[in-house]
């Protein structure tokens, strides 16, 4: 299976092998920020579409604390 | 209809969702024959023995690490010229990438190095300009982070991209002073003035498709990642403001 | 724009001698190396050119965050933005009043410092020479790093983070032609494309540099 | 001299805060901006100063017509008092006069280091800068903060002797300044509606990060 | 105070990157060496352990402003000497997280530099230990030259000035330690006068910090 | 919990401010400290606070008992709201609870980054810090500067809560607070005579630099 690499064995594995650790590094980092981030991003949607779908009692709630300073 | 359609971000959120499997999968496909023929299937070079091998990921690295960075550029000029945000969280999202091809060409012309110029590290012009690269890569990277304002940062990253392209080629050419150096010329040949075999050549070519490839499917991905993080910015400042 | 150049190195004076920093600065760098070198002249005379040059180029960018941070701090970069000046010239000014209390002095300093390190006769006149027709590019170079760190807090290290490289080119001919002229070759080549440089950022930078601080007074 | 705006809409941190804005001033006119902490004052005052982009809507006023005065005072706190002012009327291509520091009563400090003034004697300073401007339009951001009563009377005084000269004025605060001649604008019916980033006017831009339905981002 | 550590570290991150930016300078001194010197592996060689000695030094104190600067700026320094915490604390908290985010990373750092500076190789386990017996000191020292000029408007360059003398010995007998090292020489003895400078300066500076702090508040 | 002053006299940049000043406060009141600008509020409250020495005369109160907000709010740009006063209440070894973000109307600015917030807000944060500090005498300069009338509002009804738990408040302020409990002390008759540096209170240095007769130093 494994080819006969002679006596610069280490160096091509080393080499590969850094390689590959980094590639997938890198793309491991990417998946899992990419699925946190949209992760994050569902729950804030569904948070905005919850409240628009009965304004009246969870708005009034947050706003009425907004407005007494603002008003 | 314009190509400036997709710098629309929901056009391009629904485009670059397609798209990605298109990429992401051939991407994987062709890394994983080009290095498994490359890596197992390739005879040892008469003079390098078995490192030329180390070509296989050596090249095709240190031609993405180049090509991302005048992608950035690319990208900073349509920002700054058209501003379409796209663009400008599009060149964010290559640099860590290109800077990781960067970071794999070093280290695999560090390793290779070892046994074929008996040293880790030299500085020769092509490897000085490489490390150099790799600092513009740091820099560009750390002022995006820095900036909290994400449209000061597009603006702000894009001029740096200009004007370091710019001192980049002037380093190039100024380490030139040095001596010629060690390194191979861009002829695609092992040894000097000899024609680079077939057998070398073919896995090569595959290497280069997979990594440019790659490239392309981690860009879109981390684009669209950036697009999302600025989306929840602006949900979670409307919210506040509500 | 005259006011502004005499308030730029007014100021310098003032806050504890702008002068005297940079120079000191340059000269301890020039005293540590020996130290943790080691004392032999055949060594430091080796690398006399370049370690002067990294001094100097080191000294000038210490002092960078002078150039915009005061300014913007206590918001008289706003100010400026406003007044009846263009911002590529206001740029360019402070970038000279930089070069005047720094890469000036700093060129005067250099043969003393040269001694220290055992720089071979033919070198001190190439030295003075390149470090001034070089630190110009320094300092132009340097003000466009600091514009574009200007609004971050502390942006010191971020700022040598971006700087440092633009400074590759102008370090790598400024040395050579160092290190050529104390061997006695010919410096007309690096010496020419260092001039190049100066004159290529001194006549360009300035936009580059104007842009980044507009934007980030947004 | 007049300053109109019509339908501006101005944001911060990429955030629109007020929008819909129209108003003008003319010559020998006040304007006082009033609105809760945090409406956007200040932004708008930036962004009337060109220190920032509108986000939608036109504003006209003749180039170099303002003179800004925000938070900041752009002090220097080596420079003394007349120093800094003398800098400022040498950028503008005018001259200090005994009549501006005693109408901001500092003839008596014009030689002390500006870092030795209290909260408001800076503040004082500050604003003898707009004396020195020479320009017509001010634009004034919580110009009264630290002033005594006594020094309140100057400002006023300073601004009514500015409008009879044919300036206009416009300034945002919170305290009466019994400038009773001054029309007064409430900001609170302009404050955006979180409908921002998905207009038209964001040039090429349609769509936006905050508008279509959820999950249009998949 | 662990609350303030945390805080110090967190600020560190917020501020874009406190580990990198020091990280980052050391690799560019280390790459600027060579460029200014030339690339001759046999004189890099010699010169290295020096060299890597002077970049961690100089990456140590281009952040130290960030220690006690900008707590003066925004006042928070008045409020953490009226707290219950002695201010010998304080500034010791502050040294600790000064090095846990320069020092210890510069350490690890360094034997991959060692690569591009051709260090022999006995020289790379020397390297490490004696930076890591040795950076502590550059810390303390610093927090203390930091102190001194913490009133300072841009005291930076002055600090760099007044600490960099107080560097030499722990950069002398840092050095000497890799030296030897990568020769394959005794390091016994450097090593702890190394280790002796730096127990003596975390016992006892704390107290010259504290006191300067509260000197330069008045 | 008193604080009682007795014929003191407080000095700034070397020049003695005020003098002969004595008063007193006990737990449950307020006192306005009144006086034209640079009379020398600010330079009373440092020395009470303990940031700077007192020329003469005596001051006592129990040892940490005092909580100083000065023109400087000591906010970090970069943390939350939250987590800037979650610092100061660990600082002080108390918690950070919604009663205190509701006092000062932060509730719904919790998490935004410091930096994003307007004058009026950074100061209400400046102000809650107080409420974090549990401490018992509070020591506000200008407490109010950037405030809108709510907030204003917000501000005297959290005094007015201090007082009615056994705290007390001495603060410096130009406008009208609205807070009629508080008694009044107008500085003026208080203000130096210029006859300072001479007295026996100066410890080992009686005559000073500007006592005795003419020609006494010729
Ligand atoms: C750490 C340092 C190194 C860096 C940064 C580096 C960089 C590069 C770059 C940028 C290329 C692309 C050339 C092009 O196609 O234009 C390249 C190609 C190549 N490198 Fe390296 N290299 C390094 C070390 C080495 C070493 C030690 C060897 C072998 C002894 C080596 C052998 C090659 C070969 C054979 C090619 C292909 C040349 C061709 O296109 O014909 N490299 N390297
Ligand atoms: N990055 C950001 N994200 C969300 N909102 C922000 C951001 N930056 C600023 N804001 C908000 O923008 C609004 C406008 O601030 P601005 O400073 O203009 O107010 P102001 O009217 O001047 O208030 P004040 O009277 O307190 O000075 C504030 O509510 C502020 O909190
Ligand atoms: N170095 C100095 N030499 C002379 N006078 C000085 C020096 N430093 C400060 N002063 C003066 O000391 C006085 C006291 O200042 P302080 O800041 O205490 O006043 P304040 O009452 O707080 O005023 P404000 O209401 O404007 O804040 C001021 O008149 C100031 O000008
Ligand atoms: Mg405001
Ligand atoms: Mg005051």
């Amino acid at each position: 299976m494994m080819p006969d690499l002679g006596k610069y064995a280490v160096a091509v594995l080393l080499a590969y092998g850094a390689s590959l650790v980094l590639l997938a590094g890198l793309v491991w980092a990417s998946i899992r920020r990419g699925a946190r981030v949209r992760a994050q991003l569902h729950t804030i949607e569904a948070r905005r579409s919850a409240a628009a779908a009965q304004p009246p009692a969870a708005t009034d709630a947050t706003q009425g604390k907004g407005a007494r300073v603002h008003g | 209809m314009s190509i400036w359609e997709y710098a629309n971000p929901v056009k391009f959120m629904r485009l670059s969702g397609a798209l990605l499997p298109w990429v992401a999968i051939p991407a994987a496909a062709a890394l994983a024959v080009g290095l498994v023929w490359g890596f197992f299937l390739t005879p040892d070079d008469f003079r390098q023995g078995s490192t030329v091998k180390i070509i296989f990921v050596h090249v095709p690295a240190a031609l993405m690490a180049v090509n991302a960075w005048f992608m950035m550029l690319v990208t900073s000029l349509i920002w700054l010229i058209r501003r379409h945000h796209v663009s400008a969280l599009a060149a964010r999202a290559a640099a860590p990438v290109g800077a990781v091809m960067t970071l794999i060409a070093l280290i695999t012309g560090a390793v290779w190095g070892q046994p074929m110029w008996g040293t880790w590290w030299a500085w020769d012009p092509r490897l000085t300009s490489f490390l150099i690269l790799f600092l513009f890569y740091l820099g560009y990277i750390a002022l995006w982070e820095a900036v909290p304002d994400p449209e000061t940062a597009a603006d702000l990253t894009s001029v740096l991209c200009l004007v370091g392209s710019v001192f980049a080629v002037l380093s190039r050419y100024a380490v030139n002073f040095w001596n010629q150096g060690l390194h191979q010329g861009a002829s695609l040949s092992v040894a000097p003035g000899e024609r680079m075999d077939m057998t070398y050549k073919l896995p090569l070519y595959l290497c280069m498709v997979g990594f440019a490839l790659l490239f392309v499917a981690l860009v879109l991905l981390r684009t669209r990642t950036e697009i999302r993080a600025r989306r929840i910015k602006a949900l979670l400042a409307r919210e506040r403001m509500a | 724009m005259r006011a502004l150049l005499i308030r730029d190195l007014r100021l310098a004076m003032r806050a504890g001698g702008g002068f005297g920093l940079a120079l000191s600065f340059f000269l301890l760098v020039a005293v540590l190396v020996p130290l943790g070198v080691g004392p032999e002249a055949r060594v430091l005379a080796l690398i006399a050119p370049g370690i002067l040059w990294i001094g100097a180029l080191l000294a000038c960018l210490l002092s960078l965050d002078r150039i915009f941070a005061l300014d913007f701090e206590d918001g008289s970069l706003d100010l400026l933005v406003t007044a009846p000046m263009p911002l590529e010239g206001v740029v360019s000014i402070k970038a000279l009043a930089h070069w005047l209390v720094t890469g000036l002095p700093l060129t005067l300093l250099a043969p003393v410092l040269g001694v220290l390190l055992h720089l071979p006769g033919p070198g001190y006149g190439w030295l003075v020479v390149s470090l001034l027709v070089g630190t110009p590019a320094l300092s132009v170079i340097g003000t466009f790093g600091a514009a574009l760190t200007v609004g971050l807090r502390r942006g010191g290290l971020l700022m040598s983070l971006l700087v440092l490289p633009l400074y590759v080119p102008t370090l790598i001919f400024g040395a050579e032609v160092v290190k050529r002229g104390a061997l006695g070759f010919d410096t007309t080549t690096p010496l020419l494309l260092l001039a190049g440089i100066t004159l290529g950022a001194a006549a360009l930078l300035p936009f580059a540099s104007a842009a980044a601080v507009r934007i980030n007074l947004r | 001299m007049e300053l109109v705006v019509r339908d501006l809409a101005v944001a911060r941190g990429g955030v629109r805060v007020l929008e819909g804005l129209s108003f003008s001033l003319s010559a020998g006119r006040a304007l006082v901006l009033r609105g809760p902490n945090g409406i956007g004052k200040t932004t708008l005052l930036r962004t009337l100063a060109g220190l920032q982009r509108a986000e939608a809507g036109e504003m006209s006023l003749p180039p170099e017509a303002m003179a800004y005065a925000g938070h900041a005072d752009g002090i220097k706190p080596t420079l003394s008092v007349a120093e800094n002012l003398e800098f400022w009327a040498a950028v503008h291509g005018t001259v200090l006069t005994g009549a501006v520091l005693g109408a901001m009563d500092l003839a008596a400090l014009a030689d002390r280091p500006a870092q030795s003034l209290s909260a408001g004697q800076k503040r004082r300073l500050g604003l003898a800068r707009l004396l020195v401007s020479g320009r017509p339009l001010w634009v004034l951001d919580e110009p009264t903060i630290s002033l005594d009563a006594a020094s309140v009377g100057l400002f006023v005084a300073a601004v009514r002797a500015h409008l009879a000269g044919g300036g206009a004025a416009l300034m945002a605060t919170h305290i009466d300044l019994g400038l009773a001649e001054a029309a007064v604008l409430d900001l609170a019916p302009f404050r955006a509606t979180g409908g921002g980033f998905d207009g038209i006017a964001d040039g090429g831009f349609g769509g936006g990060f905050d508008g279509g339905p959820a999950g249009a981002f998949g």
